[in-house]
């Protein structure tokens, strides 16, 4: 069940230049059920350039205290007016929305993110902790000091990183990893989200080596919940909405 | 208790608060966030006698309070509606009217045909104002000639309440308005989105697939209130007013200007349950004003010095 | 150094931000905001024949990122014109152009002949779009004959810039374009003003003494972006585009659907400072993205997917 | 000479349920010279329903400390999003605008004040003081509460109450207090700014009685700088701007 919450902010702590997480307070009471990969559609507040709400993922939640958190990068009016909140604001958010990641077949995963992606790579990894699956990461950023969270993930498993700049881990894109070049891949499941030409080569290597590999795609959207038809992606059935039918999707799924 | 209802010729509303088609999918979408039941009507989504694939990614661009969209009329087709969708619809406590678009006149023949047969839907919208399609839709909506004739056409198979949606992009709406009155439209709708076009002025590209789109949204309510305003002067059977509507006094400026009935778009997406506060405030305000019935609104502005 | 100049027939513009008429006064408004000498050109007031007094107040509503106006080209007439006002407008070192209407084809002929005769005014904006006053200027621009008719006949008579001011409230904008160059247009500007209306619902009355005033700013910039493109598409003689311009980035958008000029016009009133902002602007896009002339923009826009 | 300039808002005083004093610190450095009755065009920050600056009365002026204040009642969107803005907010002014008060012939004055219109008279009492010239003041209002800033009036001059309740001062009207009741007024110049019936039945007395009367106008501005001819009033000379050519006008000047 969807529904539309004011939540207060209760802390904004910036992580670099680009990026900022929001914890929320739920005013309305007990959070729904989420799972990994849904989103919210998110109101900004006293921003005459938002007109729309701006959808973001579930970057963490804890049901007792009533919280969610959200991370955000700043790429636009919307989101740089989100993280210059000040705690205490109130913000209202319609979740939570679309298909999360399912389970996998085998334990064997791997998630992978870039970018605003990694945002719900750690709720995933909580949930997967949860059901008995040991996360791995692998992060792909731009250079050493656009990484967040990365301690939050190592909590969880384990931490493996690129820079395109070689300032952290591996030199190079995700797919340059070693975890990644060996003809006979340790893992059985990819998770990923993230820029989608990124996604798009994980897909190919994922049919290569017969991997199941879940995206979840960002989309410009108007609703968030399936009812203007604005965020179609090609799938093997025509058109989907990116909204209700994903955001996350089975790989091999898309027109790719 | 202040009286809500009001009549649409031979549809009944039990308020004048209406969703407009493509912005409300087939009601389902919103039942988490609101008793469709408390609706005057809904307009669902626009039905075309084939399933229609709609426009490619992207279809929408935000503007300042408004968006655009080149959504393309994506739909099940007519055939597809019927089996698949209708019979979720059979329930709800409401008018579901069904948004009818097409690229001849054939095609909204048939498709006006088939809902005809339709018991749970007392009503169409005959779309001929979409800019979204190259083929139809608008084409039909811009020359008196081509509405009458797809009017007199529809009229002669549909017998229910025939509602013509109007397009703003013209010269003179009145005009349009009276053509399709004389073609035996019951009602008109207005106004359906204005041509626009967003661009990416770092990418140098335009925003959307299709160049130009629709735009709507709070931007547009003055252009739909003056149109509405013209047309309700110019016509006499019902006319149902949108274009911005999101809030009580933007509904109740609709229906000052002489609409009998609004509905809200856009807003939808803004606020999921934006339709039942509209009605909330509507409600507040004839309290307010110790006015008893929102007929009393329609039509009541002064203009006067 | 970027080039910023660019040419509108024989205009020569030191960049192509202009102000548009009846936002702008007579530019000595803004001199102690900024230095109109830095600015590509400006278009003064709405001149007619006789003096004007106006409509009746109120003449303005905000709306939703944007306002209506409904001043009814209140001006002191062409003759006073020349004698009280053009004698200051002589100092500024950038073009300065007059925004020309009037109810009649005499009106218009006698107007532009007189402005004709002024040595420092190097072109007439031709406003056949004015929503504002019953007796003209729209009726004009929206049919292809009267738009045809006006622009003739101030041709045989204005022998300097003729730049015709297109109205948006047509069916199709680019036939009139058409038109107008064809009656020997030096070059068309676009969009006026959107008719629209207020309501104030708790008085239940119209919010402009007029009922209908003309909507300006960012929310009709979707609109006025994708009239630009079309007429640029159409006509070959320079197009001034405009409607909402508030920013840089909005007026490269202009630049790239086509058109070789932009005017500012409700924005100053945001910020009095917005031109020399938009102009540096354009200056760190044309820097950043390595481009030499700003030439090189117009009509650079990209629409293949 | 006009100016744009960002000013910190350093404090805001809720005066009662309507009313706030907003005291702004002007960030560029020396105030201009202004003159009571002039006012500034106020950008409201944050508010996408308030596209056009607001026109506010200068309340008062401190050149020394670079400070103005503004009085602000909330009628609607802007004026209440300018009333809720946390200290440290910047906004932007253009300013100041219009013609203001002019000095009197003669020195026996009464300001006159209704609604948000005391705006102005305190910067006013001020300067009159300023010039030897003892200011009165006559406050009208609907009840007890509404009144405002009265103890900054007190300290400038005598000052009368009305209000239309009878909970403060004389019940009634500004017309019905004494002071106006005598058929030899001991006052040859009113000033005014407030609600246009009580200052058309202001502008009825001074012709009567042969007062001089100033009075200040309220009006539907775009631009406030004379560009747009929006905010115009029906003067002998037909329109003109209230903007340039008042606010402050001399009541005979109107066709009223
Ligand atoms: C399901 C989903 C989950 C997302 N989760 C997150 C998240 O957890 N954290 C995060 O930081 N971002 C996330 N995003 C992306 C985020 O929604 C966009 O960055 C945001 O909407 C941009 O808004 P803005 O006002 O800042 O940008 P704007 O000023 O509107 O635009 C800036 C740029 O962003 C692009 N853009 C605008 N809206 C979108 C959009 N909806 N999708 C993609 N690009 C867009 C524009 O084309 C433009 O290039 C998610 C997107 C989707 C669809
Ligand atoms: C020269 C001048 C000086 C002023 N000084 C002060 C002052 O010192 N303190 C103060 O509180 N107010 C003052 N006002 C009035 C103030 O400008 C308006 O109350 C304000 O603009 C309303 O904005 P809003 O967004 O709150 O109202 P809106 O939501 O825009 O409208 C609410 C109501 O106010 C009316 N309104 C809107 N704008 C104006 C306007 N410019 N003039 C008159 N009515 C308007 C609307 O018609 C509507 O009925 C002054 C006005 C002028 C012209
Ligand atoms: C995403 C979207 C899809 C739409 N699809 C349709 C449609 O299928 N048929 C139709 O007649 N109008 C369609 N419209 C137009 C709306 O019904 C309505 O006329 C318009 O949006 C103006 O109202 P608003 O400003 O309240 O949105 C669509 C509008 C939007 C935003
Ligand atoms: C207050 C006001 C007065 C205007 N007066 C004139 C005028 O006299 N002549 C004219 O051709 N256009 C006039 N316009 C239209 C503008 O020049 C311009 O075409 C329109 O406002 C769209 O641009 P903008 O959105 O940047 O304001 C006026 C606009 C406004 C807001
Ligand atoms: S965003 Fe509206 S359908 Fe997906
Ligand atoms: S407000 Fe623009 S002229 Fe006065």
């Amino acid at each position: 069940m969807k529904h539309i919450h004011n939540f207060t902010i209760s802390s904004n702590e910036r992580q670099n230049e680009e990026f900022v997480v929001l914890t929320l307070n739920c005013e309305a009471g007990e959070l729904p059920a989420m799972v990994p990969g849904q989103f919210a559609e998110v109101r900004v507040p006293n921003e005459p350039a938002a007109y729309l709400r701006r959808p973001l993922s579930i970057h963490d939640v804890d049901y007792q205290k009533r919280q969610i958190k959200l991370l955000v990068q700043e790429v636009g009016k919307g989101t740089r007016a989100l993280c210059a909140l000040p705690v205490g604001s109130i913000v209202n958010l319609v979740y939570p929305l679309g298909k999360g990641y399912s389970l996998p077949e085998s334990k064997e995963v791997l998630l992978i993110g870039g970018g605003c992606g990694v945002a719900p790579l750690l709720f995933l990894g909580r949930y997967l902790k949860s059901h008995s699956i040991k996360p791995r990461f692998l992060i792909g950023t731009r250079t050493a000091s656009s990484l967040v969270s990365i301690d939050a993930y190592r909590e969880l498993g384990e931490v493996m990183i690129t820079t395109e700049d070689g300032t952290a881990g591996t030199k190079g894109y995700v797919i340059h990893h070693p975890v990644m070049r060996t003809e006979t891949p340790d893992f059985k499941q990819i998770y990923t989200c993230g820029p989608e030409p990124m996604m798009r080569i994980l897909a190919k290597y994922a049919n290569k080596y017969n991997i199941s590999c879940q995206v979840s795609l960002e989309n410009h959207m108007a609703c968030g919940i399936g009812a203007c038809l604005c965020c179609v992606t090609k799938t093997q059935d025509g058109h989907k909405c990116v909204c209700t039918e994903g955001p996350v999707f089975d790989s091999k799924y898309l027109q790719w | 208790m202040v009286d809500l209802s009001v009549k649409i010729g031979a549809l009944q509303l039990k308020n004048p608060v209406m969703t407009a088609s493509g912005t409300f999918g087939y009601g389902r979408e919103y039942e988490d966030f609101i008793d469709i039941n408390e609706l005057g009507g809904i307009v669902v989504k626009g039905t075309t006698r084939e399933a229609k694939q709609g426009n490619d990614y992207p279809r929408m661009a935000e503007t300042a309070m408004g968006m655009l969209n080149a959504v393309g009329l994506q739909n099940v087709g007519v055939d597809s509606f019927i089996k698949d969708i209708y019979p979720g619809l059979t329930k709800y406590q409401t008018n579901v009217l069904v948004n009818v678009s097409g690229s001849t006149i054939e095609d909204y023949i048939e498709t006006a045909s088939k809902i005809n047969e339709l018991e749970a839907i007392p009503g169409i919208e005959l779309n001929i104002s979409c800019p979204n399609v190259k083929e139809g839709g608008m084409a039909f909506g811009v020359s008196c000639q081509s509405a009458e004739a797809v009017t007199l056409a529809v009229r002669k198979v549909y017998k229910k309440h025939l509602m013509v949606k109007l397009s703003p992009n013209v010269t003179d709406i009145v005009e349009i308005a009276k053509a399709v009155e004389g073609s035996g439209a019951d009602s008109v709708s207005l106004i359906n989105t204005l041509l626009g076009m967003a661009i990416d002025s770092h990418s140098r590209r335009a925003v959307l697939s299709t160049v130009t789109g629709g735009l709507s949204g709070p931007a547009v309510k003055p252009i739909a209130l003056r149109m509405v305003w013209q047309v309700a002067k110019g016509v006499k059977i019902p006319v149902i007013g949108m274009g911005g509507i999101s809030s009580a006094e933007d509904a109740i400026e609709f229906l000052l200007a002489g609409a009998n009935a609004v509905q809200i778009g856009t807003a939808n997406f803004v606020d999921p349950a934006v339709t039942i506060k509209v009605i909330e405030g509507i409600k507040r305000y004839l309290n307010l004003h110790k006015i008893e019935s929102v007929g009393e609104l329609v039509g009541a502005l002064s203009v006067e010095k």
